[in-house]
């Protein structure tokens, strides 16, 4: 185990902030671009649902 | 001769025809009707090998024209939509540099004979920003006078703004182009050949 | 002659051995495909990434001259070499769609770069946050932070050019050559700015490699890229599942599909 | 075959000669960025010589960038561009054509203000010349990838601005090669190898190039 404490941990021998700071925009980004792809799923699925209903009820 | 098998052209998703195939034998003539965007102007640029269609073949005297391709251009004259007249050269440049690029080079005889032709003798040293949209036309038909040993001609709507004696002279080049033995395809919405040449019509569209 | 109406809605699957399946049933069959993956890459991208943390924060020890900062390179090199790899892919698929002329390979060429620069941005903002406290600035004009950049702008100017054209075959096409001009183009960008680099710098900064590279230090490193791997593939997945639903919205077999999923 | 090369360069100049508003249009907004940036960075002739091969190359390059929306947008509008590839020589021959005839009127006037330029920013002599040849194993470099650029953009809205998200990184090994030769030939090293690069580059671009762009043509016009 590299770490006396949760603090130590946090720390990062004084990096913390450039350390921290890169894993978060990368761990943030990427849960970014996941929610975003739900949303666009969603959008298409939504549209194409609403494509269907006049067709269906037409004939 | 001209063949096409099985071609298909969409257009966003949507098939704008399907299982087309057609020959045309030496000295044939194929209008192309049909309404607003029902494929015309698209089935003649896939005639040229400028569109890829979706799916099928056009073949030239048997063989792919994807394959053939300059060899096919130097046989082909297409006068499309645009009439490709540039406004600062004047209609016998123009003229020149045309037939130069389709592989028939034009002496100064010739051009000033097709130009003649089409009724444009007095205009052939104006820039063509001087010329109204059925001479600017005519600049782009003169090509057919002076090619007349080009076997393919697809013409977009070759008739659209032009005066009747432009529309008889257009007709006379064509009819003497199929005695020749040379292949017309042109798209159109009317009627336009007289009775006497037998045209082949393609419609598209339902 | 045909009507296009009925030659629309007629359904894809019925047409006979003629059709080309190669070209015509690629997205169709690919979809559920890719829908049935997905949940095994996304486990294996979250099952990676965290043993990958666990590495490289638990067991990798300290540098000796960087202390701590260097852990930054358990995300910047695997996020570095997966943008380098995501064009390579990129251009692949891309090069397959112009010489084969399927329709899938340009649509999963599109769905690849949102994820490929998403990647190369963050190979350059964990440079910028590496290279602080260890030369102590943001940015270096080193050869690889700047390919690595021009790689950002060949990235966005396929994305842009895939959004500027309207017609998705035109776009894809177009996009394909300009990724595979860029392919061409990288190796060089990387020699010429090296070579301009050691004009002007002397080789005095050099980002090549760290201090000693431990053996746990290595397996981190390795199972960060992993992990980034596999979401990759989930993420390109899940985005080329949109695109085949966008363009493909007016044929039977979506249709079908959405009937099924009421 | 060559006989329709000629008259692609021949077209494309006297096209060029009766729009001579445009080409002097990119001449001097390349004088204008170039005599903007002393004006940015003060008179201080040390820093002004330090920097003036970049800001030249710079000015050179977007000049010829600003200058790739003439290639192919006119013909592509009227039709003419549709006939070129109905032509009877290999479309890649008549991409080469269109991009000499281009670089005549865009590429060698720059090439030759931009002594005069350099002389704005007190450039010893030696590196005046070395400018020009730099400028002139480059620039035709420029269009040739440009030309890839405006292809691909052909009938796209915000062209313009699209082209050069493309073609701007693309033109980075260029960009180093004649700037470095150029800050060479300043600083008194021999310049043998910077102008050997780019002539390497620049027969790369030249065999690569017209191709692509002619792929990209057909793709536009499709």
């Amino acid at each position: 185990m590299n770490w006396e404490s949760f603090d130590a941990f946090l720390a990062m021998g004084g990096y913390g902030f450039y350390v921290w700071g890169s894993y978060a925009v990368t761990f943030a980004l990427i849960a970014m671009e996941v929610v975003l792809l739900r949303l666009r799923g969603r959008e298409i699925m939504n549209q194409l649902i609403r494509a269907e209903r006049p067709r269906r009820s037409a004939p | 001769m001209l063949e096409v098998v099985d071609l298909r052209c969409e257009r966003g998703e949507r098939a704008l025809f399907d299982g087309l195939e057609f020959k045309l034998p030496a000295g044939a003539l194929l209008r192309v009707a049909g309404a607003n965007g029902s494929g015309k102007t698209s089935l003649l640029r896939i005639l040229c090998g400028l569109a890829l269609p979706a799916r099928g073949d056009v073949r030239w005297q048997g063989e792919s024209i994807r394959a053939l391709r300059e060899e096919y251009h130097r046989q082909l004259v297409y006068i499309g939509h645009a009439p490709a007249v540039k406004d600062e050269l004047t209609g016998r440049e123009n003229l020149a540099v045309s037939c130069a690029l389709g592989g028939t080079p034009a002496d100064a005889a010739v051009v000033g004979a097709a130009l003649e032709r089409v009724g444009l003798d007095g205009y052939a040293d104006l820039p063509a920003r001087h010329l109204s949209q059925g001479q600017r036309r005519r600049v782009a038909l003169a090509r057919l006078a002076a090619c007349e040993a080009t076997a393919l001609w697809i013409l977009d709507e070759p008739f659209t703004a032009l005066d009747t004696t432009a529309i008889g002279c257009v007709q006379e080049m064509i009819a003497e182009h199929l005695e020749r033995g040379g292949i017309v395809v042109f798209t159109s919405h009317q009627e336009v050949m007289g009775a006497s040449i037998t045209a082949y019509t393609i419609e598209l569209g339902g | 002659m045909s009507r296009p109406s009925e030659a629309a809605q007629s359904p894809r699957p019925s047409f006979g051995g003629r059709i080309n399946w190669f070209k015509y049933s690629s997205p169709q069959s690919f979809f559920p495909l890719a829908g049935a993956a997905i949940p095994w890459f996304a486990a294996a991208a979250a099952l990676f990434c965290v043993a990958g943390l666990y590495v490289s924060f638990f067991v990798a020890p300290t540098d000796q001259q960087q202390g701590e900062a260097y852990r930054i390179i358990f995300i910047h090199v695997p996020a570095a070499w997966m943008s380098m790899f995501i064009y390579l892919v990129m251009a692949f698929w891309a090069g397959a769609g112009l010489v084969f002329n399927t329709r899938l390979s340009g649509m999963m060429a599109s769905a690849l770069a949102p994820t490929g620069a998403l990647f190369t941005f963050v190979a350059l903002w964990t440079g910028a946050l590496w290279g602080k406290p260890t030369w102590g600035a943001w940015w270096v004009w080193d050869a690889r932070l700047t390919s690595e950049l021009i790689l950002l702008f060949l990235y966005f100017g396929f994305i842009a050019l895939t959004a500027a054209i309207d017609d998705p075959r035109r776009a894809d096409r177009a996009a394909a050559l300009f990724a595979l001009v860029g392919v061409i183009n990288i190796p060089i960008i990387y020699f010429s700015v090296q070579w301009w680099n050691t004009l002007h710098q002397g080789a005095s900064v050099s980002l090549t490699r760290a201090p000693t590279m431990a053996a746990t230090m290595f397996a981190g490193m390795i199972l960060m890229a992993l992990g980034f791997w596999m979401y990759s593939i989930a993420a390109a997945f899940i985005r080329v599942r949109c695109i085949i639903l966008e363009r493909e919205r007016n044929t039977e077999w979506v249709a079908e599909y959405m009937r099924e999923q009421r | 075959m060559f006989k329709v090369l000629r008259v692609v360069i021949g077209r494309d100049l006297l096209l060029s000669m009766r729009r001579r508003a445009d080409v002097a249009n990119a001449l001097l907004f390349f004088i204008l960025v170039a005599s903007l940036f002393p004006l940015g960075v003060g008179p201080e002739p040390n820093l002004l010589r330090t920097i003036a091969p970049g800001v030249i190359w710079v000015a050179a390059l977007l000049a010829s960038m600003l200058a790739l929306g003439r290639m192919f947008a006119a013909d592509y509008a009227d039709g003419a561009l549709e006939q070129m590839l109905l032509a009877s020589a290999p479309l890649g021959l008549i991409v080469i054509g269109k991009a000499v005839a281009h670089w005549l009127v865009s590429g060698l006037p720059l090439m030759l203000l931009a002594p005069v330029l350099a002389l704005q920013f007190d450039l010893p002599i030696d590196a005046l010349l070395v400018l020009v040849a730099s400028l002139a194993l480059g620039t035709p470099s420029l269009t040739l990838i440009g030309s890839i650029g405006a292809a691909l953009t052909l009938g796209v809205r915000g062209s313009g601005v699209l082209t050069s998200l493309l073609v701007l990184p693309l033109y980075v090994p260029v960009l180093i090669l004649g700037t470095s030769a150029v800050d060479a030939a300043a600083g008194g090293v021999t310049v043998q190898a910077h102008l050997l690069l780019l002539t390497a580059f620049l027969i790369f671009a030249g065999a690569f190039a017209p191709w692509a762009a002619a792929a990209a043509l057909r793709i536009s016009l499709d």
